[in-house]
């Protein structure tokens, strides 16, 4: 699938925004693996350094009260909502300034004013919740469509399975995002998978039609997200977009990645999404002035996000107990 | 008043809360057209409609998604798990999101949702679909447990429970579905948390869940004309759990009993047993016993089952015993 | 598919030892249907009335050491392997001389001795069991193949999905027959389920043939399961294979059925498998002599059963704290 | 004599099963070319082949699936859940068809397999990687439950293990892994369902698990300094329990404090205050404190996970006030 923009000016500034995103999660997981190194960030974390066009793609074609549904690699969908850095970066870093103020940690990023409704840990588990997003929004009439980005590996658990088939015949409106990046955490998902494309190759399990994109090109995202989110919000039932695509880094912050071939990281590293859109850009004709301009502006951002983040409080004794029932306590006897 | 079983009593407390609040709605496998396959939801379909009361493919995982994400936009889910054993297939979604999630993302999303289920034996299933798994929900942190024993109960509890804003794991007892009590008419709502004395005595305090209370209340009758006096408290919700009431009548009676139908090892009474040794000590008379199902899978065969779970006859004669020693 | 028997005397041999098959779980489950108004089955019971052919045709195809995996509607899977009708009785009724001795009752029944491996009343956890079983006969080089049966309305479940994929990737010797009644308990599977053949449209996500077979037709469904099963003998890995059938009576004990429409009834009463293959076997030359004393032998077969499971102990408590543990007892605690 | 870590262990402790019957399979995600998320199976791959050491997708239904299948037909399968949080997701394989299917075959069928995985918090991991599940396999009949808290149990553990008829949950603490020790050479072989006093006192009992264990055996140290002398038991096994041991301790010392990770309802330290007080009721001189982390989901930052699993400072002060009360 290819970009198919006519080159009217709103394009334009949508493919200024998207490049921006990109260049804003790049910074943005470049800056957290750092301060990994720093032993700052202390549990773990999970990149998408090499996937940000999908974050950005997506996050684009949707309305600003469309729900996101992440996974434990989810900083970018959160960044890409509109999410600021400063309580994303805190929250890796366990502050009390943190987006959930350290309680959820790096792989629990939740924003819900920005419609990020969770990212979520458990392989698969938030297909099924995102279904039940939709329905409310089906059930209560509104135009939500609830969009759910998971992994390659996710399709061969079950809750893939059911969650699909769900959606499929209560016509949900969800948008259903495999990003396909060749590898689980250690092993190739080919090995392990018995079709070619774990998602796209499924599709018609569920009588859905299958949608294979470039992960690395925004535009081509950006195009099928638009697609499949209009159906959605039409009553036309969910999708299940597979985005190719591919982790420059490890599968988590211990992990450098060297099970991976040598040629198959440098094939993917010429594919990089962000000179490759930035080029793009510059031949529709935005100058480089303004292209440093805004890149410049990410640095900036993430630098005050690096110092909010660090001049963060620890979280303390008060919040530990505090929370888990909507009345803010945790008490479970009288 | 009217003359309502355990399973009627069901739907009526759903309908009564669905009357009220048109953001409850329900969904499990078999609850819409056939109302229920232990007939538990009968006419919700044609009161409140498809949109509102909606079969499910045998996907629990799903139907557990399904609401939770509907609980956490808005609405106020009753899903139905056809047995509590099935709460296995979907464990994950029970304990590792519903539970956890408001906690983990510092309370921006609630849960209010209620997760019905036919639990226990007594109806000769065999391993499989007779487990009380009472025990499983109470120990995970952010669910609530609420385990009715009577008709009345049933309705006043489950628009406690439809009503709370957090998530609750509502039991009912399959081997109560047949019993029958008089109800009251009009809106029946009891509060979450609050155990019941159903019978006051001096010697013991005898505890006991769901389908073991009326046992419990007719082994103390029986206690009763052998000389020995019991208060028997229906604990009706294990979390949140009423403590205090617990905690005053075993400190009056000095001895404590728990009758349960979950396995032995870590069944309910074991958190109980526990609280009333660190809080009350000085109160106790002698020891704590546990009438539990013994720690096996339940049996199919009658003969083998009626040996398994706690019966009258067994838990009268373990009071009676334990008190003369 | 039709059946393509060159009527050779070995063929038709095991066409009646089919026949007889079906006869007998016919005969049997009435038995259990009409002990059940007794009172003396106790439990719950699921029949195959209406879906013998499957269970004749299959385990005509399997070899003495094959596994089988069935589910709560396993009567019929049970005694087809084989297994005599007094144990499977007199374990519906509880007693001492059932074949788990009262243990597992109606839904859980077993017979390692003839490669019953069990029957699993939870949905779709089965088939990864079959799956283990599938893998130790792959790694120990022995030629067992596992046969795993199950429902349509049982495609929906996660477990199918993460057993079809494993099954798959690790080419493993198993056999999964859908037995596609076309309802699940009182819902249709149809409305709730994304294709139309719940089964066979889904065999191309796990880079499988679709299989669909009449399930009424014993010679088809030993053809199919013939084939499938020699390809898992030969290394070739698994098949799914979807048997349209129907049960003739309700899911389970207490129900009538009444909500399936009358037409839809009579349509499938029409085609009951019995009387079609009687009628073929009358056609391809077995006298009728030989087929009424056939019937009439398992019609005293029957009575035997029952006089004998009726006969039967209760279980007590010798029985009730033993073999939890491989050491024949159930402690705990020393 | 060679110094081990506690996840180098792991890995000796298989080889040295594997080695000795070729029934001894293994499986799970990245067990094999990756040596395991934790490296606790590093080398395996390479010794046994690939045969015997596999790699599977993400489906934990399958994986146990297959163990289970596997042990009914000959082998003796060790199947890796990465995180014990995981089990959420195939709990059905585990409890109802793993645990009861001898029982209710009446023993027909044995599961001679082990269950490995990641266990507990410690690693900032947040609340869906970090869970404590010991009490969740302790209350499951058919299921026996070790939790070795060194290196050197490690391998005699798992070798108790692996040589075990039954289903056996082997649960790693996670915080352990790093953790070293001397382990002698030669094959080492343990026994299930035995606890070990790790330091004799008088003043009162205190039972940990796991990664509790270093952590009481350090608060058992500075109590000295106090003047306060404990018994320290590793529980090891929480099924079969080793009851003789600990009610001995207990009837002797008179006091009985638990160190728990898990969660505390229902935490296992609650069924042994229950059977201590049931059995030796008159032999204790003062009520039984547990000492757990809250009820809570684990938190993820560094700050509050610390204060949430128990502390050498947490565990030593409670012990100390409660025996000066
Ligand atoms: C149920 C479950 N099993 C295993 C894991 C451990 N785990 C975390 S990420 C991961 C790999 C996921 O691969 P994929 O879906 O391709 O997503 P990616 O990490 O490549 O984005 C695994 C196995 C988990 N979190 N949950
Ligand atoms: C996990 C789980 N959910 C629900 C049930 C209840 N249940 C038992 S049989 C059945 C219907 C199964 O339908 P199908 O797979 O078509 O098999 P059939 O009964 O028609 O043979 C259901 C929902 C169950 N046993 N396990
Ligand atoms: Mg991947
Ligand atoms: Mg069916």
């Amino acid at each position: 699938m290819t970009s198919t923009q006519t080159a009217g000016s709103t394009d334009l500034a949508r493919q200024v925004a998207m490049y921006r995103a990109q260049v804003a999660l790049r910074a943005f997981e470049t800056r957290a693996y750092d301060l990994f190194l720093e032993n700052l960030v202390k549990g773990t974390s999970h990149l998408s350094l090499g996937q940000e066009a999908i974050a950005a793609g997506v996050a684009a074609a949707m309305a600003p009260d469309d729900w996101t549904f992440a996974t434990y690699r989810g900083h970018a969908h959160t960044l890409a909502r509109g999410v600021p850095m400063t309580p994303v970066l805190a929250e890796l870093l366990g502050r009390r300034n943190g987006l959930m103020r350290g309680k959820g940690g790096s792989m629990h990023l939740t924003s819900v004013s920005h419609g990020v409704m969770g990212s979520y840990a458990v392989i698969g588990s938030h297909l099924p919740i995102a279904c039940g997003a939709a329905w409310s929004a089906q059930y209560r009439g509104t135009d939500q469509v609830a969009v759910c980005f998971f992994g390659d590996g996710t399709t061969n658990i079950g809750a893939f399975h059911e969650a699909l088939n769900f959606a499929a015949i209560w016509r949900l409106p969800v948008v259903f995002v495999c990003e396909n990046n060749l590898w689980m955490e250690y092993t190739r998902t080919s090995e392990v998978t018995a079709v070619a494309h774990p998602a796209a190759d499924r599709a018609s399990a569920y009588g859905l039609e299958p949608i294979l994109v470039d992960g690395n090109d925004a535009d081509a995202v950006y195009e099928v997200a638009r697609t499949a989110i209009a159906r959605a919000r039409a009553g036309e039932g969910p999708s299940l977009i597979e985005a190719e695509t591919y982790r420059h880094g490890g599968h988590s912050r211990a992990d450098p990645g060297t099970y991976r071939p040598d040629d198959e990281v440098e094939a993917w590293l010429a594919r990089d999404p962000l000179p490759m859109y930035r080029a793009r850009l510059a031949a529709s004709g935005v100058g480089e002035d303004e292209l440093a301009a805004l890149e410049a502006e990410v640095a900036d951002e993430v630098e005050e996000a690096t110092r909010e983040a660090r001049a963060g409080e620890q979280p303390g004794e008060d919040l530990l107990l505090a929370d888990v029932w909507a009345d803010g306590g945790s008490a479970w006897r009288n | 008043m009217a003359q309502l079983t355990f399973r009627e009593a069901i739907a009526r407390g759903i309908a009564q809360e669905m009357r009220r609040d048109p953001a409850v709605v329900m969904l499990g496998e078999d609850v819409a057209a056939a109302g229920g396959v232990f007939k538990g939801t009968v006419g919700l379909l044609d009161e409140f409609g498809p949109q509102r009361v909606r079969d499910t493919p045998i996907s629990e995982q799903a139907i557990l998604g399904a609401a939770m994400g509907a609980a956490m936009t808005g609405l106020r889910p009753i899903a139905e798990i056809m047995f509590s054993d099935f709460f296995a297939v979907c464990w994950d979604i029970v304990v590792n999101e519903i539970a956890k999630s408001r906690y983990m993302t510092d309370g921006q999303v609630s849960f209010p949702l209620v997760i019905r289920s036919g639990n226990g034996g007594g109806l000769r299933f065999g391993a499989q679909h007779s487990q009380s798994v009472e025990n499983w929900a109470m120990m995970i942190p952010g669910l609530k447990v609420v385990v009715p024993s009577s008709a009345r109960d049933v309705i006043g509890l489950m628009a406690a429970a439809v009503r709370d804003p957090d998530p609750v794991v509502f039991l009912e007892a399959k081997a109560l579905y047949p019993t029958k009590m008089d109800v009251p008419d009009g809106e029946i709502v009891d509060a979450l948390g609050t155990a019941r004395v159903l019978r006051s005595g001096d010697d013991a305090t005898v505890l006991a869940l769901g389908s073991m209370v009326p046992r419990t209340l007719a082994a103390a009758e029986r206690l009763a004309g052998e000389g020995i006096s019991v208060t028997v408290i229906d604990v009706r919700s294990l979390i949140p759990l009423d403590t205090a009431t617990i905690l005053r009548e075993v400190a009056r009676t000095g001895r404590l009993f728990t009758v349960e139908e979950n396995p032995r090892v870590l069944g309910w009474g074991a958190e109980i047993a526990a609280v009333v040794t660190e809080e009350i000590f000085y109160d106790l008379d002698g020891p704590i016993v546990r009438i539990t199902t013994p720690h096996i899978p339940l049996p199919a065969a009658d003969a083998l089952e009626d040996l398994a779970i706690p019966s009258v006859e067994r838990i009268a004669t373990t009071i009676a015993k334990a008190l003369s020693d």
